[in-house]
């Protein structure tokens, strides 16, 4: 029972609940048949995740999370989905051996990883627990638009520009075709 | 020596056949004029194994040096060279499709050849190797008939994988024949050092010598020349025969047995059974084939198997009757298939059964057909003979049983090539006309003529006064340590 | 606050190769996709949580999973014009049926 | 270098000159050049042979050299020697191919037989071969002939005799296949070439093994001192329980016996009659064929003192020849055939003669050597006559055979007289010069081996009678019905023939003796009458027996066949030899051996490398499935590499 009080603090209540969450979800968002279904459960997922940034105290990257995410490329998806699909169509059954197959990357990778994670001996660093503060915007902005060590310019604009070109590149993939449909 | 290079560097701009035909004109004249340089200098008393030295660090930290020179041997070679490259160009002179590639790869393979027979450095010379074999592909690839892609797909591959023997021999030859811990490629240096184990010439020997061998053509690893030969066009196949088929003879020699003296006689035993089947083999597939480029390219396998045989010798003398046969095989096996091309050119087919009566329609191919067939058959007055002979007398040396027994068999390749000559001869040739459109054919014009006359009065020069080259290629011998 | 780091890495372990799973068994191009970003959110947990027990003062575990977040973003719209475009040549997203650019 | 070396510079030059430039001259150019130049060679050759045997002395090189030595015995005279091809090494310093002129009596004797019947089928060409395509072509072939055949007489080693082997060899093939057309002449060509190549690779590996012992080439040192050299280097070596030597010089001989056509080598020269008569009658009855004899008779000494097994094998071989030919010579119709098997008959009467012989200047010791060298010269000239005549007489009938030809004796009286001479001739009826030699070689068998000579006896015997019955079908029996009028031969036909007939007749009174003998000295040669008797007494019994039977169409021919007629049957056929050979080369070598050996590299060699081709390209096939562009698989690939990876590092 020690045990269990000791651990049945509200943020690990929380935690199980959200973990549940991300890893049932997860875990069917991957083993349905239906695609749509996937998404709203890859939905979820994200959703839960973004909890658990919450948990976590980061705000801010919990609210890119949700707004990014689940906001957008989970409709990205979702129109994706509808517009190559007909709505509700299973996917086609995928054969045991694939699955078997898949089953055991997965599982032997789990095991190397969580043997080796057990086995490395975390100490809880308390003193985290003092730094509670929220991240405040200030902060989260001075770091973006900033030049100085851990500050991060450059990459915000690399990202910026990448994001263009992925608009770009998104705009020629899809109007290319058009034309040659044309021709 | 460079000059030749340059020479042909410069051609390269050029597209038109005059400008091929004075250009080779003009190797032709080098050749000539370093051979007389080369002899009056040996007159003179220059008494260096190599003449015109010429070294141009290349490559400093694997100390690769760009080295030529010539002894008595290579002159010999270039003067081979020249003769059928010249000779080759008139013979390809009705070449029209593409002609200025067509020009352009036949003198990459050129400069190969001549850079190969004049390279001491074994880099260099396995550099210009490379360089000579590559345009065969295309050349066969691009300009051949028949089957040409997988006779050159086949031609390069095999010749490609001896060259990987080569390679690794190479290599072996390059770190484990210093003298004093400064690695050389310098054949000259090496053979000087003569400083390889003999542990370790026995596993580079066969590689080097197998991998010279395929472009020998040695059995079992002759079959891309009947193949490719037959596929080629006119010229390359006399380029490819008369020339490049001598690189590997050359190689054998200059490079395996001479930098590796005491595995080379510890192995000569197998290498003889392989090239002493060659000499035998060839001629009797000769003999039953049907169409006049096999049967050549069947000929070939035999003649180059003499000179590889006759170099595992390791005599002086049979030496010397090897590279003689380079020469003299190099100068008739062109001679051939210039005349097969010609014939081919007019008949559209190469199949004697379906030819008849040559000599009545055109006597002068006809003629010429038949000067080559005696050559090759070793009749004396032509350069076979003179090439034979040295090479059994030279081969006789041997006294066991063993040795006794290939050059016999040997000799009696000099009957089977006589059938087999006799009958294309009798088929082609003689009798009476197979096909009656045959009958409207023309003889030989002009360039054709040059060509095969070129070829003639070098046959002849040769069997009628050999004793210079004899000679020039024996007194160049003179650091061989396996001669015994 | 006394959620162990290990609790999050097992759960991040977990859903990174539940991720796997799903990339590997989908046939569906949008489901490896949606693998893809459970592989990535997987990712991005340890990455903050990392930041959050390691360096809470530092920020450069949060900047990542930010940067993380923005390329996923655009690689998910990259992707999906290209599986619009599959599908329209093609009119399938099957990864086992597009062999087109094969050979 | 001297005037001498026109005797070989002349049919050279003439031969390139025709052979180059004889179309643009015209036929009649080229005959008369052809002749001219062998004119000028043959008077110096009896120039040559005056000088040398009368005179005593030969001018060679501005110095009248002795043609005598002190002790009586003839010289050896050297004009030039120069080397050729250099092929010493450390082991044998002194190796090379010489090539000269060598002046001794047997070389000097041939030099005469060769320009005098050359010449005279040069004049009789002309008109034989009046309008015949590609008459330059013939006189060039024929001067590329004499000019090997010059060579070969006077080479100064054995190499040197090789060489020219060769190059008449080939001219040998060139003529016979002159009327390239004719499917028969080429084949004929190609076996004649053949076989006696086959023939030169025994001689050549003779060589090589003589040479390889004595470390030299040259005659004179092989010979000299009585074969001391050969005795030194090679006596007492043995190969599988044979003498080297007797190999050696037995390979050798094999040589000899192909270009001489002795059995099993004969098969070429009856079919060797496909080419023009003028040339059989120049190079497969006088000069020629007769080479394998020169060349046994230049190594006599070696046979002689070294191998004397091989010389009685010579003997028996030739022995068995000649009885062989003649008895296939008296069933064939083709009369050229007729002639071809009675060369070789004669020939066999050379090599005989050689194998019986001694080595001595005494009477019988002697004997064989002279004897045979001068049944080669009587026989050369007669022969030569015979043939010219049957070209003549085809020359008027236009066919080879029999059945074509009869009573001729009104159309064509020259030929018919010369025919008649040589007919004595070869039967050996006196005073003709075949009667001489043909005594000579019978008294030296008697002398040494009565065997062979019983023999000898009875083949002189069939000889006569095959030679008149020839004489009688073509010349008396039944007149056939011609197609047109059988007419003389014009006059340069004729004249060689008066030529050759008288020498047929004064032939026999040449003192061979005094000058042709193994030990080079002369002697004086006496009569045995009874063998004379004997051998005369069996010719007119031939004679007699084919006059009975042809003077005159009857029934007796018939007769004697069918007593004989398996017999009759099997001579025709020449007793299937040539059958055996085809069976051989065709079914055995080109049906089995060359067909097996061309499939094998086709399937097996060439079939290997495709295979490793093929499986290069079946591994590749195979690998390339690993790349498949799944990108499923290559995660899973890399997140199990990743596992495996992360467990071997972390925990073994």
């Amino acid at each position: 029972m020690e045990f269990l009080t000791a651990y049945l603090t509200a943020n690990n209540i929380i935690f199980f609940i959200l973990a549940a969450i991300i890893l049932v979800f997860g875990f069917l968002s991957v083993t349905t048949t239906k695609i749509l279904r996937a998404a709203t459960y890859l939905f979820f997922v994200l959703f839960a995740i973004a909890g658990l940034y919450l948990l976590l105290t980061y705000e801010f990257i919990a609210a890119v999370q949700l707004s990014v995410y689940a906001g957008g490329i989970v409709v990205l998806l979702v129109f994706a989905i509808l517009l190559v699909k007909n709505l509700g169509e299973e996917t086609e059954k995928v054969s045991c051996q694939k699955k078997l197959v898949s089953a055991i990357a997965a599982i032997s990778g789990v095991v190397i990883s969580l043997v080796t994670l057990f086995g490395f001996g975390f100490q809880n660093n308390e003193s985290a627990d003092e730094l509670t503060a929220n991240v405040n915007m200030e902060t989260i902005g001075h770091t973006l638009m900033g030049v100085e060590k851990y500050q991060y310019l450059l990459p915000f604009e690399a990202a910026s520009v990448f994001l263009l070109a992925c608009i770009i590149g998104s705009v020629v993939v899809a109007t290319n075709l058009k034309k040659e449909d044309k021709k | 020596m460079m000059a030749i290079i340059f020479c042909l560097g410069s051609e390269k701009k050029n597209i038109i056949r005059m400008v091929m035909a004075v250009g080779a004109l003009a190797i032709l004249g080098t050749a000539v004029y370093v051979t007389l340089d080369f002899l009056a200098q040996r007159e003179a008393g220059d008494a260096a194994d190599f003449l015109f030295r010429q070294d141009i660090v290349w490559y400093q930290s694997l100390n690769i040096n760009y080295s030529v020179g010539v002894d008595g041997i290579s002159v010999a070679m270039l003067l081979l060279s020249s003769v059928i490259v010249l000779t080759g160009v008139f013979a390809s002179w009705g070449m029209e499709i593409q002609t200025k590639e067509y020009f352009l790869w036949f003198l990459m393979l050129a400069i190969g050849v001549f850079g190969f027979f004049i390279s001491i450095d074994l880099f260099t010379m396995f550099l210009f190797y490379e360089v000579a074999l590559i345009p065969m592909y295309l050349l066969i690839g691009l300009w051949g008939t028949g089957r040409k892609e997988y006779s050159a797909m086949k031609l390069t591959l095999m010749l490609m994988g001896g060259s990987a023997f080569l390679m690794v021999g190479i290599f072996g030859i390059y770190y484990f024949s210093s003298a004093d811990g400064q690695l050389t490629f310098n054949i000259v240096e090496i053979a000087k050092n003569h400083a390889m184990p003999v542990d370790k010439q026995l596993i580079f020997f066969p590689l080097t010598f197998v991998g010279f061998g395929v472009l020998g053509a040695m059995f079992p690893f002759h079959t891309w020349s009947p193949d490719g030969h037959a596929s080629a066009p006119t010229a390359v196949s006399m380029l490819h025969a008369g020339v490049l088929m001598k690189l590997g003879g050359y190689g054998c020699f200059r490079i395996a047995m001479n930098l590796m003296p005491e595995a080379a006689d510890q192995l000569s035993w197998i290498f003889i059974i392989l090239t002493g089947t060659s000499v035998v083999y060839g001629a009797f597939s000769a003999c039953v084939q049907n169409d006049l480029k096999y049967i050549n390219a069947y000929s070939s396998v035999s003649h180059c198997g003499l000179v590889l045989f006759a170099l595992l010798m390791m005599n002086k003398t049979a030496m010397t009757g090897a590279i003689l046969q380079m020469v003299s095989h190099g100068l008739m096996t062109a001679l051939f298939f210039a005349l097969i091309g010609m014939i081919y050119g007019r008949t559209h087919t190469r199949d004697i059964r379906e030819m008849g009566g040559m000599m009545k329609i055109m006597p002068v191919l006809g003629v010429c057909y038949v000067i080559a067939g005696l050559a090759s058959l070793g009749l004396p007055g032509l350069s076979g003979f003179v090439a034979e002979m040295t090479i059994f007398v030279g081969s006789f040396e041997h006294t066991d049983l063993f040795h006794r027994f290939f050059v016999i068999m040997g000799c009696t390749s000099i009957v089977i090539t006589a059938v087999y000559i006799l009958r294309v001869v009798g088929k082609v040739l003689f009798g009476p006309v197979q096909d009656k459109h045959h009958e409207s054919l023309t003889d030989a014009v002009w360039h054709e003529k040059i060509a095969a006359f070129g070829l003639i009065i070098a046959i002849a020069g040769i069997g009628l006064a050999p004793l210079w080259l004899s000679d020039m290629i024996s007194n160049s011998s003179i650091i061989m340590h396996f001669m015994k | 606050m006394n959620v162990p780091v290990e609790f999050y890495l097992v759960l991040s372990t977990l859903l990174f190769f539940i991720g796997v799973y799903g990339f590997i068994v989908r046939k569906n191009l949008i489901g490896i996709l949606m693998s893809i970003e459970l592989i990535l959110n997987a990712v991005n947990i340890n990455f903050v949580v990392f930041n959050r027990f390691l360096f809470p003062e530092k920020l450069e575990g949060y900047m990542y999973g930010l940067f993380v977040i923005i390329v996923a973003a655009a690689e998910t719209a990259v992707a999906i014009a290209i599986i619009i475009n599959v599908y329209r040549n093609m009119k399938n997203i099957d990864v086992d049926s597009i062999k087109e650019l094969k050979n | 270098m001297d005037y001498t070396v026109l005797l070989l510079a002349i049919p050279f030059l003439m031969f390139l000159l025709l052979g180059l430039v004889g179309q643009k001259l015209g036929p009649k150019m080229a005959g008369i050049l052809g002749t001219a130049g062998l004119s000028v060679v043959t008077v110096l050759a009896y120039y040559v042979a005056y000088s040398y045997f009368l005179n005593k002395g030969l001018t060679l090189n501005g110095v009248l050299e002795s043609a005598v030595n002190g002790d009586g015995s003839w010289k050896a005279l050297t004009s030039f020697n120069f080397t050729w091809l250099d092929l010493s090494n450390a082991n044998r310093p002194d190796l090379r191919i010489e090539i000269g002129m060598l002046f001794d009596p047997i070389s000097v004797m041939m030099l005469v037989v060769i320009t005098t019947v050359s010449l005279m089928v040069h004049i009789y060409s002309i008109g034989y071969m009046h309008g015949e395509e590609g008459f330059e072509r013939y006189y060039s072939i024929l001067s590329l002939f004499s000019f090997a055949m010059l060579g070969l007489v006077v080479a100064t080693n054995i190499f040197q005799m090789y060489i020219f082997w060769e190059l008449v060899g080939v001219s040998s093939f060139l003529l016979i296949g002159f009327y390239y057309k004719k499917p028969s002449a080429v084949k004929a060509a190609k076996k004649a070439f053949i076989v006696t190549r086959f023939a030169d690779m025994f001689f050549l590996v003779g060589i090589l093994i003589l040479s390889y012992y004595t470390k030299t080439f040259s005659f004179e040192q092989i010979n000299g001192d009585h074969a001391a050299l050969v005795h030194t280097t090679m006596g007492g070596l043995t190969f599988m329980g044979c003498s080297v030597t007797a190999i050696a010089l037995t390979l050798i001989f094999l040589g000899g016996a192909g270009k001489s056509a002795m059995f099993p080598f004969q098969i070429w020269l009856p079919d060797a009659m496909e080419g023009p008569t003028p040339s059989s009658a120049l190079i497969h009855a006088a000069t020629m064929v007769v080479a394998g004899v020169y060349l046994v008779a230049r190594l006599f000494p070696v046979y002689f003192f070294e191998a004397t097994s091989v010389l009685t094998f010579i003997a028996y071989v030739g022995a068995f020849t000649s009885l062989f030919a003649a008895l296939i010579a008296c069933t064939q119709t083709d009369i050229k055939r007729v002639l071809a098997f009675s060369t070789i008959s004669q020939i066999a009467y050379m090599m005989v003669a050689l194998g019986v012989s001694g080595y001595a200047s005494a009477h019988e010791a002697g004997l064989g050597f002279t004897a045979s060298m001068w049944h080669l010269f009587t026989h050369a000239m007669f022969k030569a006559l015979l043939f010219m005549c049957a070209g003549a007489i085809i020359h008027a009938v236009h066919s080879n055979e029999m059945d074509d030809m009869g009573n001729m004796r009104k159309y064509l009286p020259i030929t018919h007289w010369t025919f008649l001479i040589a007919c004595f001739a070869i039967a050996g009826i006196p005073p003709f010069s075949g009667f001489f030699s043909k005594d000579e070689i019978l008294t030296a068998a008697f002398e040494s081996n009565m065997i062979i000579y019983v023999c000898q006896a009875f083949v002189a015997g069939l000889t006569a009678f095959y030679m008149f019955r020839l004489y009688f079908r073509i010349f008396w029996y039944n007149e056939p019905t011609f197609h047109h009028t059988p007419h003389e031969a014009p006059k340069s036909m004729t004249i060689p023939l008066i030529v050759l007939a008288a020498f047929t007749c004064v032939g026999g009174f040449i003192p061979f003796s005094e000058f042709i003998t193994a030990e080079s000295i002369g002697y004086e040669i006496e009569m045995n009458t009874t063998i004379a008797t004997i051998s005369v007494v069996v010719a007119l019994i031939g004679i007699a027996i084919a006059t009975f039977m042809y003077k005159k169409q009857n029934e007796w021919p018939d007769k004697v066949t069918a007593i004989f007629k398996n017999f009759y049957v099997w001579a025709y056929h020449r007793f299937y030899i040539d059958e055996v050979y085809l069976f051989i080369t065709n079914k055995i070598i080109f049906g089995i051996i060359c067909t097996f050996i061309a499939w094998f590299d086709r399937h097996i060699i060439d079939g290997f490398m495709n295979l490793l081709a093929w499986t290069t390209n079946l591994v590749s096939d195979e690998t390339k499935e690993v790349q498949s562009g799944s990108v499923q698989q290559y995660a899973w690939v890399f997140i199990m590499g990743v596992v495996t990876i992360v467990a071997l590092a972390l925990y073994l």
